[in-house]
């Protein structure tokens, strides 16, 4: 085995000879950098290999032939072994990524470079207090000079502030040291450690403090991190990566290394700096628009949640694994992604994040960005995701909830930014000039740490957590569609629907009919929907990838075995939702909001799950769940995680943009089935809650909340001009109808919610099918601009017609056994004012329907669709197929009753009696097979009758209308559709107001000056940073109360 | 103004921080466990009678290896920093006379400097301060004449010699004693205590640092310095 | 000695004091020296012992007994080390002056703050 | 002894300190630093600490003050009456 | 019961409906006419006008959906009737009120009104749109305390079943809605203003100045068939009205139970025809705002009432 020492011999004599090797030549002296960087790099992971899988103890390595604490003494352990090989790896990578500018500039550049990564050796292996301060300011120097590599007043500004901030923490770190010799009589860190006694007193505690804070700030906590930001912000793309990778990486294992020496109680004052930190920096960074600076927000933040982590798991005192699953997870996240996300920077090389359109250019490229910055926002699969799992877990069974809360919110801020950051790269306006090719040497680096990334959180799923291989497929997916780019898009079309069929086959047959049905939509559902999609001409990459992945991470919910495994997949079904929104053309924005949104509620979720015992089963959670007491407090928590994907009122702001401008045939995944995973969530929650119900109901307000959703979403809906804003409206009502039922917690609200839910799939999906294909037709979503297409594309008139009748509940089409079971279930409930609501959103719902099919299908067909034609026959076969559907379960409606009887009546003793097709409820009756029949005989009779005496009748064209003084100009004016409902706009008054909308808006408002106010704190005058630091040092020692 | 308040409240703050530290300071009577080994050591182990040099050069020979490496970083760093293209050649000759002496100068200078890093087991002083003294005849040189031509190429290769030898002479005890005997002095025997060729390795470390230390602070006098 | 110690903590705050108030760069950068002078001065004085001698074990000191006579050598080796160090930062920052101020052509460090927010 | 030679020294010292940050010109308050480091010197001296004393003469206030000197120089005109 | 019978039983009812429709129709036309002052119309002008128009030769197509409207339009005016029990314990009259209950008539209502809304509009013609746009947002206005009050009943007698309903009514006039529950006949009363859309609630048909709404390009045939649905339509909601609120109509002698009936239903028309009369018409938002207001709460409270006193 090599001797670590090794790579501080060999670093320096390369370093000190470099000067006179430069003289045969750069290429020689590059040679002997790269030679040495990757000697580093294979003796740090020879041992990292004997440590991890050989099982070999750490080695202690003393010099001068004494032993500690007589000589200074280098520790490589585990831990040591890991951040050295990603440091070395890092710095090794970094430097490949500099290599034009290293072939450039001044030899020092490589001596400082080289010996920079020896002084990250030096100082995560060596155990003397002393020799640490040495070691930083190894690291400290070269990193100031290298800071000038371009040779810019920006980097030299900034250089100075770090220098002036960097001299004094030393200072204070070197004072610290002094001072804990005085007391301890020694510098080695483990005999200080054994002292511990000797520093129990309060200037002891003092003499730590001095010590952590130092290296604390080196980490750059807020608000004493104005000179990292600057650098971050102003230094080659190649050396931040260094300084907030690298450097940080060896800064924070000295804190790790030192934390200890600090008695616990006082651990928790940097763990709330931590959370500070994070929370701030992230809520500052969304002001934020210069990439590098953007970044600097984000790793100040990520290594304040580190060291939160860090200090609250020393505090603890827990497993090891899950320290480092924990802390050791934020860190590899962080570090991976942050150098790979600052080297892109460097490629790309644009200071506004608007101009980062151009990355687009370049299709690898711009996947290596989606992975790094998905990673950053802590996404699974990667390593954020699972850390922020465990310590959601850890701060809930520790009561830490606002610390929980912090974290949370920040990681919201975070993903805001850095989502707006991807849409503006995958979405804004291109420019004309072309991105210069990107060299392989600073492409392969990139490359590297992603594939590292991906490398990680596979391991972490397969040996941390021992997820089935079926948790993969939605990630395996994207690859797998990535690597079949080439294919037609009809050809992917039809592999996808085999997947789908494939998939759906594996996990046939399903343990409950519960999960059956919601198997059903989600993955049959899906599979019929994707013939909608072979519509598509060309290749359209990374379509069918993300499609693949939202359908098969929504069927994993339904057999999900754990807590986890539900909110991995759930996690993975919002990115895909969110990619397949933006790939809408003017999807940048609602993309924004919907990420934002479903991110928001599943870090309610993970707050939420962060109550839940672990649960170790083999059978589906869904079905396990009863047997699981969930607390209150998670209860609510995972309810509004639900509601968000339902669309609940006041967290609706998000569906109409994200159904609107997605693309026309991926909407209706999201209409009908995406949005049942909500629901699916509910039952979830309200199965544990049946089965330990607790004095508080918060099932009751659900149930309001489902009567509120219900009637605004019907009254916003009868207000668009935008069809698919209308019928995402719609959607919002709908999932009202079936919040509310699901509240009831009664046999036959459950029912009515089943109901409800297939119903909805199966209108929904055929309604927006049809007008994907209208719009497909007439290129355009403004409904006034159509009119009077029944004639041109009947079939797709059909099936709007019969999904309006289904919506609105109109006997004799299946809608009306949902509107039934619903007030039946009310009033069987006692829930007579929600019932009353409900009436009038059903009402209000027949203008929006009315209004939809009247402005698009009746009335004036205009000069410009004179030529349209019939959907493509790909829009015209899911339609069908629901029809069938849709006329199946109205003529028959025991083919859906009796199979949600008996789902229902696993969880309520059943109210209902069943007898041929004659549905008894306690209140009422209802035979849908004779409604059905009397409807027929009554709409045949006067049918024939006009027939008969009226079978001369005489088509007319257009214009042929008994209309008063002259005739119509145009079709344009005379067709009434825009603006329909003013009148009862104006009759509505106040009612009609965006209230939640401007609610919203004002919180992002409030965000925004908060963030705004908070960074004036960074005036970018270097004294002002360094009072920072020095006021920052007294306040946290208040803090600490010693 | 408000800035000016809260330079003195931390100020005051900070003050406020150190003074229970200086209220409770109490000198220690006697040495420490780890002080005394070295005093010891020194004498019994190492043979060297600057006990300061036995725990720079010797039980915290990482530190001081880190020391020069600190130096060979701000001069590389102040290269660096202050790299520029081809230096103009405009030669403005000064008094034969003021040449002249600081030659002379130059040479009992650099001397003395030697004198002090050879001796700095016995005396106070050591590579550090002979080096300073070394860099300090140079700059003499620079002041009679700014324009001085050094011959960065000795320069260069007396820095990069002496700072690898130093390494190697590490590397060495790394290479007979053992996995713990980098930079272990005994390498060489250790003569008797008192003597000029004593203390083992010492010397010849601190040899070295004081060449590498005086050819380093040179450069960066030289850079910051000239023109 | 209380009273080096205690002289070491001053010149640290008027050190930081300079370095706060001084809006030239160059004054920041004495300021930033006094600072470590104080430092250092405080991590000798943390060494000295009453009374006792320099550790340097020549004719004035027992041998057998030196270790009770001496002061302590720890902290001198750190202050060595120190003082390079500081030597070698405050060389690094000049330059960084000597750069920003072929840039700029100022030395008020207000007019380096252009990175901000 | 020792005590009131330190706090003369002191004394001297921080109003040295005072001068070096307040005082108009640069080249006085470069040279009031290295009078500090060289009056820390005679302190260390008296600290029984010998090496240090002589690093800090050398150091301290040599080498230093003349690289700000250098510095100072290289800046020429300009920023000086600042 | 085989299907003829029924068959037979279902065709006496629609046709005893759709006669008394229409007459109420021409009684009302007398009436208003006496109350100006005019002679008027006979009583059986209704019938003539039916006949005329359908014998009319001009019958002009927009396409299927216009032919289809009025269709829709009697469809459900004959579904919602069917659906009815008119005569209570008649065999004759119980109609076709097993296949559903409240619920089913409620929602049957719209089906000829969403039928006929797309008749007319394939249209072509912007009034048609215009009327319907008003009809369906007053509609969505006057069902809200019409719900409340129906959700008031269903409380107070536990059930959604008309027969049952009306069943409980019997034995005394006390026992009767309007005296049991007398907030939920008003709310129901003033929704029933708007249901027959006379004046002040007469925005779609717009009689007086242009001929604006619906049925506006209806013609012939397809304007009798109109015609023929608003006599049995209208029907249809009194007798709806008279079972929920007024005790229904029984009596072992089907032919007096017929005459109660008549008398209730005529009644409850009168002052709707009243209304209109003595109130001049609002303005579409006026109108809506209204049934929003007064007669909602008047409805939550017949709600709050007998759920909780």
């Amino acid at each position: 085995m090599v001797n670590p020492i090794y790579i501080l011999i060999l670093s320096l004599v390369i370093g000190f000879l470099l000067t006179i090797i430069d003289k045969a030549g750069r290429k020689l002296s590059l040679f002997f950098l790269y030679g040495v960087l990757s000697f580093n790099v294979a003796v740090m992971f020879i041992w990292f290999y004997q440590f991890a899988f050989v099982g070999r103890a750490s080695l202690m390595i003393h010099t001068a032939g004494f032993i500690a604490p007589i000589s200074i003494n280098l520790k490589l352990g585990l831990l040591e072994a890991f951040v050295l090989l990603l440091a070395n790896l890092a710095g090794l990578m970094s430097a490949m990524f500099l290599f034009k500018k290293l072939k450039e500039t001044h030899i020092s550049g490589l001596i400082l470079y080289l010996v920079l990564i020896m002084g990250v050796n030096g100082l995560v292996m060596t155990r003397d207090l002393f020799n640490m301060f040495v070691f930083i300011e190894i690291l400290s120097i070269s990193t100031y000079a290298l800071i000038s590599i371009d040779e810019n007043k920006r980097s030299f500004s900034a250089g100075f502030k770090y220098m002036i901030a960097g001299g004094i923490t030393s200072t204070f770190f070197l004072l610290g040291i002094i001072f804990i010799y005085y007391f301890t009589g020694n510098l080695n860190l483990d005999t200080v450690l054994g002292n511990s006694s000797m520093l129990a007193m309060k200037t002891g505690v003092f003499s730590i403090f001095l010590l952590i804070v130092s290296i604390f700030i080196e980490l750059k906590p807020f608000p004493a991190n104005g000179w990292a930001l600057d650098v971050y912000q102003a230094v080659n793309s190649g050396i931040t990566s260094v300084i907030a990778v690298v450097n940080s990486a060896a800064i924070l294992f000295v804190f790790y290394k030192i934390l200890p020496l600090l008695p616990d109680q006082y651990l928790m004052v940097f763990v709330g700096a931590g959370i500070v930190t994070f929370l701030f920096s992230n809520l500052i960074g969304i002001k934020q628009t210069d990439p590098k600076r953007l970044l600097g927000y984000s790793s100040i933040a990520q290594m304040g949640l580190v060291v939160a982590a860090i200090s609250y798991t020393t505090k603890l005192n827990i497993s090891q694994d899950l320290v480092f699953i924990m802390a050791g997870g934020i860190f590899i996240n962080h570090f991976l992604a942050k150098a790979g996300l600052f080297w892109i920077t460097g490629i790309i090389k644009r200071s506004e994040i608007k101009d980062w359109g151009i990355l687009r250019n370049n299709t690898p490229l711009l996947l290596l960005f989606g992975v790094l910055l998905f990673a950053l926002a802590g996404l699974p699969p990667f390593p954020g995701f699972w850390a922020k799992w465990e310590m959601a877990k850890i701060f809930v069974s520790n009561n830490l909830y606002v610390g929980l809360a912090a974290v949370l919110i920040g990681s919201l801020f975070e993903a805001f930014y850095l989502f707006r950051w991807f849409g503006y790269a995958i979405k804004n306006e291109r420019k004309e000039e072309s991105l210069k090719p990107v060299d392989f040497s600073q492409l392969f680096p990139v490359a590297v740490f992603v594939l590292i990334t991906l490398l990680t959180s596979v391991w972490i799923m397969i040996r941390v957590y021992a997820f089935d291989l079926i948790n993969f497929l939605p990630v395996a997916a994207v690859f797998g569609m990535y690597l079949l780019n080439f294919l037609k898009a009809k050809l992917k079309a039809v592999l996808a629907i085999i997947v789908v069929i494939l998939y759906g086959y594996s996990i046939y047959p399903l343990e409950t009919a519960l999960q059956s049905l919601f198997g059903i939509i989600f993955v049959i559902g899906s599979g019929i929907m994707i013939i909608t999609t072979m519509n598509r001409k060309g290749k359209i990459s990374g379509f069918y990838g993300f499609l693949l992945m939202m359908i098969l991470s929504m069927g994993n919910l339904i057999i999900a075995k754990s807590f986890l495994s539900f909110f991995l997949n759930w996690e993975f079904m919002t990115i895909a939702a969110y990619l397949l929104i933006l790939r809408g053309k003017k999807g940048q924005v609602p993309a924004l909001t919907f990420i934002t949104f479903s991110l928001a509620g599943a870090y309610l979720m993970l707050a939420g799950f962060g109550f839940m015992p672990n649960v170790l089963s083999s059978n589906a959670i869904i079905n396990t769940i009863g047997s699981i007491e969930i607390p209150l407090a998670a209860m609510i928590l995972l309810l509004l995680g639900f509601l968000i994907k339902s669309a609940s009122f006041g967290l609706h702001i998000w569906i109409p943009g994200a159904y609107a401008e997605a693309e026309d045939d991926v909407t209706p995944f999201f209409a009908s089935i995406f949005s049942k995973t909500g629901i699916f969530g509910l039952l979830l929650v309200a199965i544990s809650f049946i089965k330990h119900s607790s004095e508080f109901n918060p099932f009751y307000w659900l149930g309001w909340l489902g009567a509120i959703s219900a009637i605004v979403g019907a009254f916003l809906a009868t207000f668009q001009e935008d069809v698919k804003k209308l019928m995402a409206y719609s959607s919002m009502s709908q999932l009202g109808y079936i919040i509310a039922s699901v509240s009831l917690l009664s046999h036959l609200g459950w029912i009515s919610a089943l109901y409800l839910t297939l119903n909805h799939f199966m209108f929904k999906a055929m309604i927006f099918v049809a007008i994907a294909g209208v719009i497909h037709r007439t290129g355009t979503r403004q409904m006034y601009k159509m009119g009077g297409l029944i004639k041109k594309m009947p079939i797709s008139y059909i099936t709007v017609l019969i999904g309006i009748i289904a919506v609105s509940g109109v006997p004799p089409l299946s809608g009306f056994g949902s509107k039934w079971l619903l007030y039946s279930s009310m009033l069987e409930k006692g829930w007579y004012l929600q019932a009353g609501v409900f009436f009038f959103a059903s009402g209000v719902s027949f203008l929006y329907l009315y209004r939809m099919i009247h402005t698009i299908f009746l009335g004036q067909l205009k000069y410009e669709h004179q030529n349209v034609k019939e959907a493509p026959i790909y829009f015209l076969i899911p339609q069908v197929i629901f029809i069938m559907g849709i006329m199946a379960i109205s003529m028959f409606p025991n083919l859906i009753i009796k199979p949600l009887n008996s789902i229902v009546g696993n969880y309520f003793a059943s109210t209902i009696m069943i007898d041929g097709y004659n549905v008894t409820s306690s209140l009422g009756h209802w035979n849908g097979n004779m409604v059905m029949m009397v409807t027929m005989g009554v709409f045949i009779v006067p049918l024939v009758f006009l027939i008969l005496f009226n079978g001369r009748t005489q088509k007319v064209k257009q214009f042929n209308i008994v209309f008063a003084a002259e005739r119509p100009e145009s079709p344009q004016t005379t067709h009434f559709a825009h603006n329909m409902f003013s009148h009862y706009y104006k009759a509505l008054g106040g009612l009609t107001k965006p209230r939640i909308q401007n609610f919203w808006n004002s919180v992002s408002e409030w965000s925004n000056a908060i963030a705004g106010l908070f960074r004036q704190i960074y005036t970018g005058n270097g004294q002002t940073y360094l009072l920072h630091i020095l006021l920052y040092i007294v306040v946290l020692y208040i803090f600490l109360g010693v | 103004m408000i800035n000016r308040i809260f330079i003195l409240l931390a100020l005051l703050g900070l003050i406020l921080m150190f003074l229970p530290f200086l209220k409770d300071f109490d000198f220690h009577d006697q040495l420490g466990d780890l002080s005394s080994q070295y005093v010891e050591g020194s004498i019994n182990d190492l043979n060297s009678q600057n006990v300061v040099t036995s725990v720079v050069v010797t039980y915290r020979g990482l530190d001081t290896l880190g020391e020069v490496t600190v130096l060979f970083l701000a001069t590389a760093g102040i290269g660096f920093l202050l790299r520029t293209k081809k230096r103009s050649k405009k030669s403005r000759k000064s008094s034969e006379l003021l040449q002249t002496a600081s030659q002379f100068l130059l040479v009992l200078i650099i001397l003395t400097g030697i004198y002090i890093f050879l001796h700095g087991h016995l005396t106070p002083g050591g590579g550090f301060q002979g080096g300073v003294l070394i860099a300090t005849a140079f700059l003499l040189l620079i002041l009679a004449d700014a324009n001085v031509e050094f011959n960065h190429k000795v320069l260069h290769l007396v820095e990069s010699f002496s700072g690898t030898f130093y390494v190697l002479i590490g590397f060495l005890g790394l290479l007979l004693l053992g996995m713990n005997s980098f930079l272990d002095p005994t390498i060489i025997p250790l003569g008797s205590f008192g003597k000029l060729l004593s203390a083992g390795a010492i010397p010849v470390i601190y040899s070295l640092v004081g060449l590498k230390v005086g050819s380093e602070l040179t450069t960066i006098l030289d850079k910051m310095g000239g023109e | 000695m209380i009273f080096s110690l205690i002289l070491g903590f001053i010149l640290l705050i008027i050190g930081l004091y300079g370095m706060l108030t001084q809006k030239n760069l160059i004054k920041i950068v004495i300021g930033f020296s006094i600072v470590d002078t104080g430092t250092h001065i405080i991590i000798v004085s943390i060494g000295y012992l009453r009374g006792k001698t320099a550790p340097i074990i020549d004719n004035a000191v027992d041998l057998a007994n030196a270790a009770k006579q001496v002061v302590d050598p720890i902290p001198s080796a750190l202050v060595l080390t120190a003082i390079v160090i500081g030597l070698a930062v405050t060389a690094l920052m000049l330059s960084f002056i000597i750069k920003l101020y072929h840039k700029n052509r100022s030395l008020s460090i207000s007019d380096y703050q252009e990175l901000k927010w | 002894m020792i005590s009131i030679i330190i706090i003369i020294l002191g004394i001297i010292m921080i109003a040295a300190a005072f001068y070096a940050i307040h005082s108009k010109s640069l080249l006085s308050a470069i040279i009031s630093a290295g009078v500090i480091s060289l009056l820390a010197s005679v302190v260390y001296l008296l600290l029984a600490a010998p090496d240090v004393a002589m690093t800090e003469a050398a150091i301290g206030s040599g080498l230093t003050t003349i690289i700000f000197i250098f510095t100072l120089r290289k800046i020429k005109k300009g920023g000086l009456d600042d | 019961m085989s299907i003829t019978t029924k068959a037979l039983y279902v065709i006496i009812s629609v046709i005893v409906a759709t006669i008394y429709g229409l007459a109420l129709n021409g009684v009302v036309r007398k009436i208003y006419a006496r109350v100006h002052g005019r002679f008027g119309p006979p009583v059986w002008q209704p019938f003539i006008d039916i006949i005329k128009t359908h014998g009319n030769n001009v019958a002009i197509s927009h396409g299927i959906m216009y032919y289809l409207g009025p269709v829709f339009r009697l469809a459900g005016g004959l579904g919602t009737y069917l659906f009815i029990p008119v005569i209570f314990g008649s065999v004759v009259f119980s109609n076709f009120s097993l296949a559903g209950d409240l619920l089913l008539v409620m929602y049957f209502i719209f089906f000829g009104q969403l039928g006929m809304a797309l008749g007319a509009g394939e249209g072509g013609h912007p009034y048609s749109p215009i009327g319907i746009a008003r009809g369906l947002a007053q509609m969505t206005t006057f069902e809200v305390p019409f719900a409340l009050s129906v959700i008031a009943l269903a409380i107070q007698y536990n059930t959604l079943n008309i027969t049952t309903i009306v069943a409980a009514q019997q034995g005394s006039i006390l026992n009767w809605t309007l005296f049991t529950n007398p907030l939920a006949v008003v709310a129901a009363m003033i929704s029933l203003l708007g249901m027959n859309m006379h004046s002040p609630f007469s925005i779609v048909l717009a009689p007086q100045e242009i001929p604006i709404g619906p049925p506006i390009e209806m013609n012939s045939s397809f304007l009798a068939t109109l015609q023929t649905n608003r006599g049995l339509f209208g029907a249809a909601k009194l007798v709806l009205f008279m079972n929920l609120y007024f005790g229904g109509a029984a009596h072992a002698n089907i032919f007096v139970a017929l005459l109660i009936m008549i008398l209730k239903t005529f009644i409850i028309y009168m002052f709707s025809v009243f209304v209109g009369a003595a109130y001049p018409r609002f303005r579409p938002e006026q109108s809506m705002r209204f049934f929003l207001k007064w007669p909602t709460l008047i409805g939550i409270a017949s709600i709050l009432f007998v759920a909780y006193f």
